[in-house]
């Protein structure tokens, strides 16, 4: 090794705190999200005790709501959305792109403390009351709530600016950042998604800002556009809201879809089995995204006409999903497949993607969503298609670029144990919801009818092994942090770029800009 | 980058949006009936072409600019035009009594 | 975005790269300005088709004349914003510097146009949300238009104040005589923010004031 | 199988006409996107297993691209799919969006938390929604705070209630029994417990209901039970009451409808009750409306907006004063004055203030 890694090239504190090296921010990042994930898992956790039985168990309704609207705000706010591209979006794309840093280096460090500032002001009105409206924030009842709305609120609207700064760097890297020899057709599929993604995050993340303002304002202030003592329509703020939220399930949907892409190919060496069907799909799902927001909204006393529109275009936001799936089964075709913990958090995506989102293409038909739309039925739905693929492709992603990032290797045997008890934990959480849903348990419920119970602390149960394979883990991969023995360059043989430089990567990534003259995927050229 | 756009087009440009405001001004003082909302905005679109154009130098800058520009406009053309249908196309939108009752917020 | 010095930062090729990096990054920050004003814009569109005449009416309670002379304001402004980076871009700076002031200044009276329009509707009684008292107009639809009215103008006013800022930034660079014609991207994006308040002013302006 | 599907499913009883059809729906859907999905995944399994490494070193493997017939035909086979559920799942939805012409109208109003019911005929309930069987009713429900959402599930019927709006929902029961009424959108620390039952009485028996007789339970088992604490109901909620016209007239005479409204033909400071219903209103602004229900509720909630040719905009708004069942009784009573009665009759004008609508008059039936 010529010059030292990026970890321990600057050394102190400080020299952290002040970084502009896309690598570190991307660390920064992981440790903030892993803190955010385990809050959140804590708070799933409570929330599931206090179902374990139909009537109060330890806590009261209004802790119980507070804590499930903190559960939602964490999860989706500070984890999903900035899990994978903050993380490993930020740690491989400009290495995968042959490029030295992002293009805003600065911009990008900014980002990372507007995350951090956000998440402070969202937990600081967690502590001086907390919110209780759910993390949808519906007017009228988050702006009559008497619980700190605006602060929470606030928080997240300041988290909704971070992303938007992190997608706006990425585009800009994308288009003006790449190496010689990277035509747009020579880009990693990681970078597709990513790339999709940020466009989402900048042109989405204003109208939620935007919403939430409005809401903060209403309770704050009493300036109220959504009221109806004034005339206003609180469905109007649900239009509002989808419009970015429906998009948000593809902000952190699609960058797990990169993740995968990368996984199956390095690890059955093989092509995909249609570069352009994943590639161009990643834009067609950030496209048609934005067209099927009226899906959450069917018995909203939306029209008539708004629901068949919204329904019919939800059908073809299914289709390019689909080509991902044929195309990531038909990858494995004839390859040479090695089977690791990655691939084995592969399976347990496609098994988590594929279920969840052909009961999404189910949810998405008009009369049926009359029954589902706001039971279990849907909590399992999106907690199996979204939250289930972007765990699974986050944790996927920890163990594949674990080497890239700390040059270590962690235990195999360990990994595929946790990852099977992660996908089993999942399992047994979701599943029975899906079954309670079909009974008609309405979401967000305190407390329940008894008949409800048997499937209710089933779901806990699996919660609980859930929790315990998360921590095993993040504690696995911790230990092979310090002892893991040293990875070597390229330990999984992969033809993928990131994986050009050294494993952990140098300061500025390159000696010298490199040159491209493949595909990340060109196995039938044999290894280099 | 194709660059130098001469001061003069910038006076002609300024000069083409002062008579497009002043169209406006005109026309909505005349009564157009149904046509008056979509002139107004056809006319709004037009002096902010000019704006985007020659002002902002999309034409110098790249076609990627540009694209990402259209892709921005269309999503808001979405977001506006989808959730005035629902509002439109509602069967039955009475005023609704008994809101007043909502107790005050404590 | 900083100051870009006359040299590359370290992690771009060359200055032509980073110039392009950064126009583009611009536009896509001016992509995500307009989804935020968009939304007030769907609010709107979508309360209009539900209250038409009470829009009607409330439109007809505006004033025209401070509406109407503010648009020529804002259209000038944009005019001169464009003129110092033409300036610029021919080594003018004195020219530069005095058509940024005369933007300042354009921006200044928008301003304070706004906001004696703001003072004669709080005269009247007209508040946004539920201190709306106006009793010419008690119907909900007014209320809403006017709520509307603050939220958009308000709104768009932040943007104007931050533009002023963004171009007093841009102006002490230009009194250092910064901006030559191989090096303007600062002034360029500047000026690409302050247009972007012009272009929404175009829209807002018929749609509030003019009786549509 | 109809049978089978349903418990493999969890779903409750198939209590609604329209809801065994949905089942139906529901099980092609989930059988189709089950076996669709387990095929994938098995085929996935299978290429793991047959391409397995076993510790063969790695030379290459052979560059495969999808031929783009195969891309197409899966690509359009699943499309035409979906295209079909949503087709099927759409028109289903209209019907489910349409009430019968003939349906029984009853107005409900939510609030935190509880359900509130109000009968044609003039009865309220409150949590209780009784209902006759086999015949349809239409749901006309509004909210006095927050979003709710009126949800039965063994009807398959839910729809959002919402202040400000009118929303309506229907169904038509097959026979007696009791089902659950859950509020399915988020409503502050009630939530869970604003529930309440539908109970569908036999035509018999409703009858005997809506003129004030206590129904007796049905026979079959509530599947909620009874010790259930939070459940708010009233079971001898039927008193026998004045019917909705008459009730009309007296919230009329209560809140000074009549002082400036005759109902004997003669016009006053506003326009007379008598013929008003059907017929067409021209306003000063030279439009034209016909005055149905619609028209009756909004003169009353936003006056000014339209003011009929050859009187004075003068009548205050009764926004967030007058309650839903007392604004349907009011349109009901102008409905049933199609003609001048023959003496003139002038209604006890008591209780209310000078100022017109500035009291609320206080309501036995609600339970705070």
């Amino acid at each position: 090794m010529s010059a030292e890694s990026y970890l321990v090239a600057d050394k102190g504190v400080k020299s952290w705190l002040t970084t502009t090296d896309h690598k570190r921010i991307g660390i920064m990042f992981l440790v903030g999200v892993l803190v955010a994930l385990f809050l959140g898992g804590v708070f799933a956790l409570l929330l599931r005790l206090e179902l374990l039985t139909p009537g109060r168990t330890y806590i009261d309704a209004l802790t119980y709501n507070r804590f499930f609207t903190l559960h939602g705000i964490i999860m989706i706010f500070m984890f999903m959305i900035p899990s994978i591209p903050a993380v490993f979006g930020n740690f491989c794309l400009p290495i995968m792109l042959g490029a030295k840093d992002v293009a805003f280096p600065r911009l990008n460090l900014g980002s990372f403390y507007v995350y951090s500032a956000g998440v402070v002001i969202t937990l600081g009105g967690m502590l001086i009351g907390g919110a209780d409206s759910g993390w949808t924030f519906y007017a009228p009842y988050s702006t009559t709530s008497p619980t700190a709305v605006a602060p929470v609120g606030f928080g997240v609207f300041v988290l909704g600016f971070s992303s938007i700064l992190t997608g706006l760097n990425f585009i800009v890297t994308v288009h003006t950042m790449r190496a010689k020899g990277m035509s747009w057709l020579r880009m990693p599929l990681f970078v597709w998604a990513i790339y999709a993604t940020s466009i989402i995050q900048v042109l989405a993340t204003p109208v939620l800002a935007l919403s939430l303002a409005l809401i903060a304002i209403d309770h704050g202030f009493g300036l109220g556009i959504f009221d109806p003592r004034m005339g206003g329509d609180p469905v109007l703020f649900q239009h509002l809201f989808w419009f970015y939220s429906h998009p948000a399930v593809y902000i952190m949907i699609l960058p797990a879809m990169g993740v995968i892409s990368e996984v199956v190919t390095t690890f059955a060496k093989k092509n995909p089995l249609s570069y352009k069907g994943i590639a161009f799909s990643s834009i067609g799902i950030a496209f048609v995204g934005f067209l099927t927001w009226g899906h959450h909204m069917f018995v909203a006393g939306m029209s008539i006409f708004d629901t068949g529109v919204f329904g019919v275009l939800s059908m073809f936001v299914g289709i390019f999903s689909a080509i991902k799936v044929y195309n990531w089964v038909g990858t494995l075709y004839r390859g040479h497949i090695s089977f690791t913990t990655p691939l084995l958090y592969f399976f347990a995506f496609l098994f988590l993607f594929v279920f969840g989102g052909m009961t999404g293409i189910a949810v998405a038909t008009s009369s049926l969503d009359v029954h589902w739309t706001d039971t279990y039925f849907v909590i399992a739905h999106f907690h199996f298609i979204m939250v289930g693929g972007t765990l699974t492709a986050f944790l996927a992603a920890m163990h594949y670029w674990f080497p890239k990032m700390f040059g270590r290797m962690y235990s195999e045997r360990v990994g595929l144990f946790t990852a099977a008890l992660v996908f089993m934990g999942f399992f047994f959480t979701f599943f029975p919801q899906f079954l309670l849903g079909n009974m008609g348990m309405p979401r967000r419920y305190y407390s329940y009818p008894e008949r409800f119970q048997a499937l209710n602390v089933l779901s806990t149960g699996g919660a609980f092994l859930l929790g315990m394979g998360v921590l095993l883990t993040v504690g696995n991969l911790l230990v092979a942090l310090k002892m893991g023995p040293r990875a070597g360059k390229n330990p999984w043989q992969s033809m993928g770029f990131e994986w050009l430089t050294e494993s952990p990567p140098t300061k500025h990534n390159f000696e010298a800009s490199p040159v491209i003259d493949r595909g990340p995927y060109d196995y039938h050229l044999g290894l280099d | 980058m194709a660059h130098e756009t001469r001061a003069s087009t910038y006076l002609w440009t300024w000069l083409a949006l002062v008579v497009l405001a002043v169209a406006t001004y005109v026309l909505s003082r005349l009564d157009l009936g149904a046509l008056q909302v979509p002139i107004a905005l056809l006319i709004a679109l037009v002096k902010g072409l000019f704006v985007v154009m020659v002002f902002m130098h999309l034409l110098e800058h790249g076609a990627t600019s540009r694209i990402f520009f259209g892709i921005a406009f269309t999503f808001i053309l979405l977001l506006i035009s989808l959730s005035t249908a629902d509002v439109m196309t509602r069967e039955q939108d009475l005023p609704v009594p008994a809101s007043g009752a909502l107790a005050p917020r404590g | 975005m900083r100051a870009p010095s006359a040299v590359a930062a370290e992690h771009f090729e060359d200055l032509k790269q980073q110039g392009h990096a950064a126009r583009l990054g611009m536009w896509a920050f001016l992509g995500q300005e307009m989804l935020l004003f968009a939304g007030l814009f769907a609010l709107y569109s979508a309360y209009r088709s539900m209250y038409r005449a009470d829009f009607h009416q409330a439109a007809l309670h505006m004033s025209v004349a401070l509406g109407t002379a503010n648009t020529f304001v804002l259209l000038t402004s944009s005019l001169t914003v464009a003129l110092s980076i033409w300036a610029a871009r021919a080594r003018r700076p004195r020219a530069c510097i005095g058509f940024l002031i005369a933007t300042l200044l354009l921006a200044a009276a928008f301003l304070v146009l706004k906001f004696t329009e703001y003072g004669h509707h709080f005269a009247e009684g007209i508040f946004p949300g539920r201190y709306y008292h106006f009793a010419e107009l008690p119907q909900h639809g007014a209320h809403i238009f006017f709520t509307l009215y603050f939220f958009m103008t308000g709104l768009h006013a932040l943007h104007v104040i931050a533009g002023m800022g963004v171009l007093t930034w841009v102006l002490l660079h230009a009194l250092q005589h910064h901006w030559t014609p191989e090096h303007h991207v600062g002034i360029e994006l500047g000026g690409m923010y302050w247009h972007l308040v012009d272009l929404i002013w175009i829209f807002i302006w018929p749609l509030l004031y003019l009786v549509l | 199988m109809n049978e089978f599907m349903r418990k493999m499913l969890f779903l409750p009883t198939q209590s609604s006409t329209i809801a065994q059809s949905i089942d139906t729906l529901h099980y092609t859907v989930i059988a189709g996107t089950m076996i669709g999905a387990t095929v994938v995944f098995l085929v996935a399994i299978y290429f793991v297993v047959r391409y397995r490494e076993r510790d063969r070193p790695f030379t290459k493997t052979p560059a495969i691209h999808a031929p783009v017939w195969l891309e197409t035909s899966f690509i359009a086979g699943t499309l035409l799919l979906f295209l079909v559920w949503w087709q099927v799942g759409f028109a289903q939805y209209v019907e489910l969006a349409t009430a019968p012409a003939d349906s029984i109208e009853i107005y409900v109003s939510a609030k935190q938390w509880m359900w509130r019911f109000a009968y044609p005929e003039g009865a309220t309930s409150i949590a209780v929604l009784y209902v006759p069987a086999g015949r349809p009713v239409k749901l006309i429900m509004t909210s006095r705070d927050v979003i709710h959402s009126f949800f039965v599930p063994d009807f398959r019927v839910k729809k959002d209630v919402v202040p400000g709006h009118y929303t309506t929902l229907w169904f038509e029961a097959k026979q007696p029994g009791a089902h659950d009424v859950l509020c399915a959108e988020y409503c502050g620390t009630g939530h869970s417990m604003m529930r309440g039952q539908v109970i569908v009485l036999s035509a018999g028996d409703y009858g005997k209901f809506i003129r004030g007789i206590v129904p007796p339970l049905p026979a079959a088992e509530p599947p909620m039970p009874p010790s259930e604490p939070f459940v708010v109901t009233e079971q001898g909620a039927a008193q026998l009451q004045t019917s909705m016209v008459v009730e009309g007239q007296l919230a009329a005479a209560r809140w000074g409808c009549l002082r400036c409204h005759t109902v004997d033909g003669s016009p006053h400071i506003g326009p007379t009750w008598v013929g008003l219903y059907g017929s067409t209103r021209s306003f000063d602004d030279g439009t034209t409306a016909v005055a149905d229900e619609g028209y009756l509720t909004a003169s009353m909630m936003d006056p000014r907006r339209q003011i009929v040719a050859g009187f004075k905009p003068v009548m205050p708004t009764y926004q967030g004063l007058l309650e839903p069942p007392d604004t349907a009784a009011i349109v009901e009573y102008i409905k049933s004055l199609q003609h001048a009665p023959g003496g003139t009759r002038v209604l006890p004008d008591v209780k209310v203030p000078a100022s017109g609508p500035a009291f609320v008059p206080a309501e036995g039936t609600d339970v705070r």
